[in-house]
């Protein structure tokens, strides 16, 4: 369980040959697990016809860090599956919307539960299951349900995903990942369901074995690339973030 | 954290001339906080809701559960003491309180489904006399913010909703049936707005309470459904 | 989230009320998290009409530690669901056996992956789901399956259970549980599907706080009651189990 | 760790006099540890397979995966060096490796049904040179011992199966069609035995490999489906 060359020097080499069309997650939760560094990349890349899972699309707040919108506005978005497609205030306008509503990218609006449940599943070896979540919505219209034990609940796929992208804590050169509070979020279970994982990494990556077993949160052998996150202004970092004045 | 509540008897109404209002954003979150019991846990939906972890509601501990896997976070905390790699549902920087853990989001929406949340308070746009409620999709809009709040209404014991009494035209927003897309049917027991405290019982609406000010006829006129005295 | 009186001073009284008809899921795998002391317990107690989950019944090791076997024999048991219901070698032959041949307890083999599956499903508010193991099996049987992209994955359900005994290594008042290396095993995903949890915990149960967030296995939440595990003779511990001979 | 690696290239057959009984349990161990390549993850399974975790691969590295949720472990430690939290899926102490981690047992078949695992050794009683294979029960058991071997059957990339060539009154193993109930179908890709390595190939099984002094006709005299020379 060597490094086996899973660390890499830079985030442009670490995201190289994304392919057009592939189907991404991205870790994070209102800032922390972010893949920052790595969406930036992404940006730079190129990698177009892109299908997008995350929470958000990123908000209204300031500043501003590189999200799944900016992947839109440089057209590289043809789809995101989200648990928001507008902002949480609706007073707010966030930079994904007007590309949504000119229909210049699909979006799959999702319960941030079922998003979870299904991307877990996908990295279960769970091709389906039931959930009582959006039974009786617009979301459940037309689709299948099934009434178990006297409850109606509503047939979910999984979601799996050709890459996830996510930011951890520490890590060891195996891929042994940690994560920090309320950074763990979506980032493990995004990994399990990907065939590629990579991660940005916030402390110095440490040699194999300095992890106790018991307190990693992600095995190694969900984690194929990882790039350690410089220090700023050339890292980018997660900054506390304000509400836009409405 | 120290905050003065509301809520207790309803005082007498303020003269015509200068309609009363009734709670303010914080003292409907303080005012709902009042409702928790020792040992729940609640999860706390983005907006008003919010601010309810700010609320001293004296000896009871509650554990407030976030959508991203924290368990036993505590007020939010002013810039320059957060920690940021800690963030409740809504974003805000809070603290962890003693006893908290961190799960991931698959684990985190376990527990909401599986019914270890014993109230989740939510914001609303409409609510039902029903228990029906709308808070994803606004009229004519192409995209929606579910957020957790589907897999909250659908798996928490108890689903309470803080919202405005009325939307800015007047309009009502406790309602017969609500005419945006619902979030859940038949699950919320407890709507708190500006003019009091009111549970959906099917054929109306039941007044527990009416903030200061507030007289039953002024609810009554701003309410699209039955509202039945205490 | 203080104590709240979790913190019980004996075995006994952690299962004084157990009622007979309970489903009861023991964790433990092969010796570790197994909760020998809360075993012993329930042996005394004598609630009746159990049903058993647990990977085993007990092996053919020695020396023999109490196990469901025990309960079996103790006429406590109505029904086991397990991953095993005869010996791991053929030429061995377990102590359920007999019980089970002669008709005296009723059993239900469950694969462990499906086990396991189940009764996450149940902590997890998943009522059903489908999985690709047993097709093609006897215990596939007679039974619904469905197929999903090309492939046949059989129905399941998830397996809700009464009470759950676990063992851990470290706790804090609250019940937040902390499992060294392979005593993690059945005992998280058995608290998350339980109505109530007792563990025997090895160390000193530690003041609320004293635990990292990040280090917990299992929250508080999901854990009811804690018996500190008092040192041998008096407490239970886990034994080096060497195979019983041919 | 190193142990003498059997394999290689057939001998020449042992006088018939003394007929040869090829690989011991650990030689049959050894042999198929050689199959596994540099970054794998095995998972072994009770009785003979796990006998690979002690085999010496020279420079490849492989993860052993345990049931239980223990990634990366590695040999079986002697009596007095055990930590007794931990073992493998056959209840034995091992060691870890490092870069070791643990997971709960849901997410150990997270790992195994999703197609992590990138090769199962599992013992069994038959194998069907349609790559079928029996282990969980035998002939008139009510009981069953299905373990993890469902799902590893149904997750794991590769199957190899470990088993005697024959029952112990002579009866074969490889098996055109399994007489008993099979653990799953059309999975396994190579099996070891006591004579060689085989591979189910529909009509019949390829021979890979035959253990030394073991010559083709007294394998195929021994087996109950065709053999096809390698």
């Amino acid at each position: 369980m060597a490094g086996r060359g899973k660390i890499l020097g830079s985030f442009a080499e670490a995201v190289a040959d994304m392919p057009d069309g592939a189907v991404i997650a991205f870790g994070g939760f209102a800032g922390p697990g972010t893949p920052y560094n790595l969406i930036r990349a992404l940006l730079a890349q190129g990698a177009k016809d892109l299908t997008c899972v995350a929470n958000t699309t990123g908000g209204a707040h300031q500043p501003r860090m590189p999200d799944v919108a900016m992947l839109v506005e440089n057209r590289q978005v043809r789809k995101v599956i989200c648990s928001f497609t507008a902002a949480n205030r609706p007073t707010d306008v966030i930079p994904f919307t007007r590309y949504y509503e000119a229909g210049e990218v699909e979006a799959e609006l999702v319960p941030q539960g079922t998003l979870a449940e299904r991307l877990r599943a996908a990295g279960a070896g769970i091709p389906a299951f039931y959930t009582p979540t959006a039974v009786g919505t617009e979301l459940a219209e037309g689709r299948e349900t099934r009434v178990i034990n006297g409850r109606e609940y509503l047939l979910e796929y999984a979601l799996p995903v050709d890459v996830a992208l996510i930011r951890a804590w520490k890590a060891d050169a195996a891929g042994n990942l940690v994560f920090r509070l309320a950074q763990r979020n979506f980032c493990p279970i995004m990994a399990m369901a990907a065939k590629l994982t990579i991660a940005e990494v916030e402390e110095e990556i440490l040699p194999v074995g300095a992890l106790d077993p018991d307190h990693i949160h992600l095995p190694g052998m969900f984690v194929q690339r990882m790039v350690k996150v410089p220090p700023p202004p050339e890292g980018l970092w997660t900054v506390r973030r304000v509400e836009r004045a409405r | 954290m120290s905050r003065p509540l509301s809520g207790g008897p309803a005082q007498a109404p303020t003269p015509a001339s200068a309609p009363a209002t009734g709670w303010s954003r914080q003292q409907m979150a303080d005012r709902v906080a009042q409702e928790f019991q020792d040992g729940w846990v609640v999860n706390l939906g983005i907006g008003i809701p919010t601010l309810c972890s700010n609320t001293d509601i004296g000896g009871r501990e509650v554990t407030y559960h976030a959508e991203n896997g924290v368990i036993g976070y505590g007020p939010v905390l002013p810039p320059g003491e957060e920690d940021l790699h800690l963030v409740n549902a809504g974003g805000q920087n809070v603290s962890l309180r003693p006893g908290a853990s961190i799960v991931h989001h698959a684990d985190s929406f376990a527990i909401i489904r599986s019914g270890r949340i014993d109230v989740t308070v939510l914001g609303a746009y409409e609510v039902s006399c029903r228990g029906d409620f709308a808070n994803w999709k606004l009229a004519g809009a192409k995209g929606g913010t579910i957020g957790g709040a589907m897999d909250l209404a659908a798996g928490a014991r108890r689903v309470f909703v803080i919202l405005e009494h009325t939307q800015r035209n007047g309009a009502p927003r406790l309602v017969r049936d609500c005419a945006l897309p619902v979030t859940a049917r038949g699950v919320v027991t407890l709507a708190c707005t500006n003019l009091g405290l009111f549970e959906p019982v099917g054929e109306g609406f039941r007044v527990r309470e009416l903030a200061p000010g507030i007289s039953l006829e002024a609810a009554r006129a701003a309410t699209g459904a039955p509202l039945l005295a205490g």
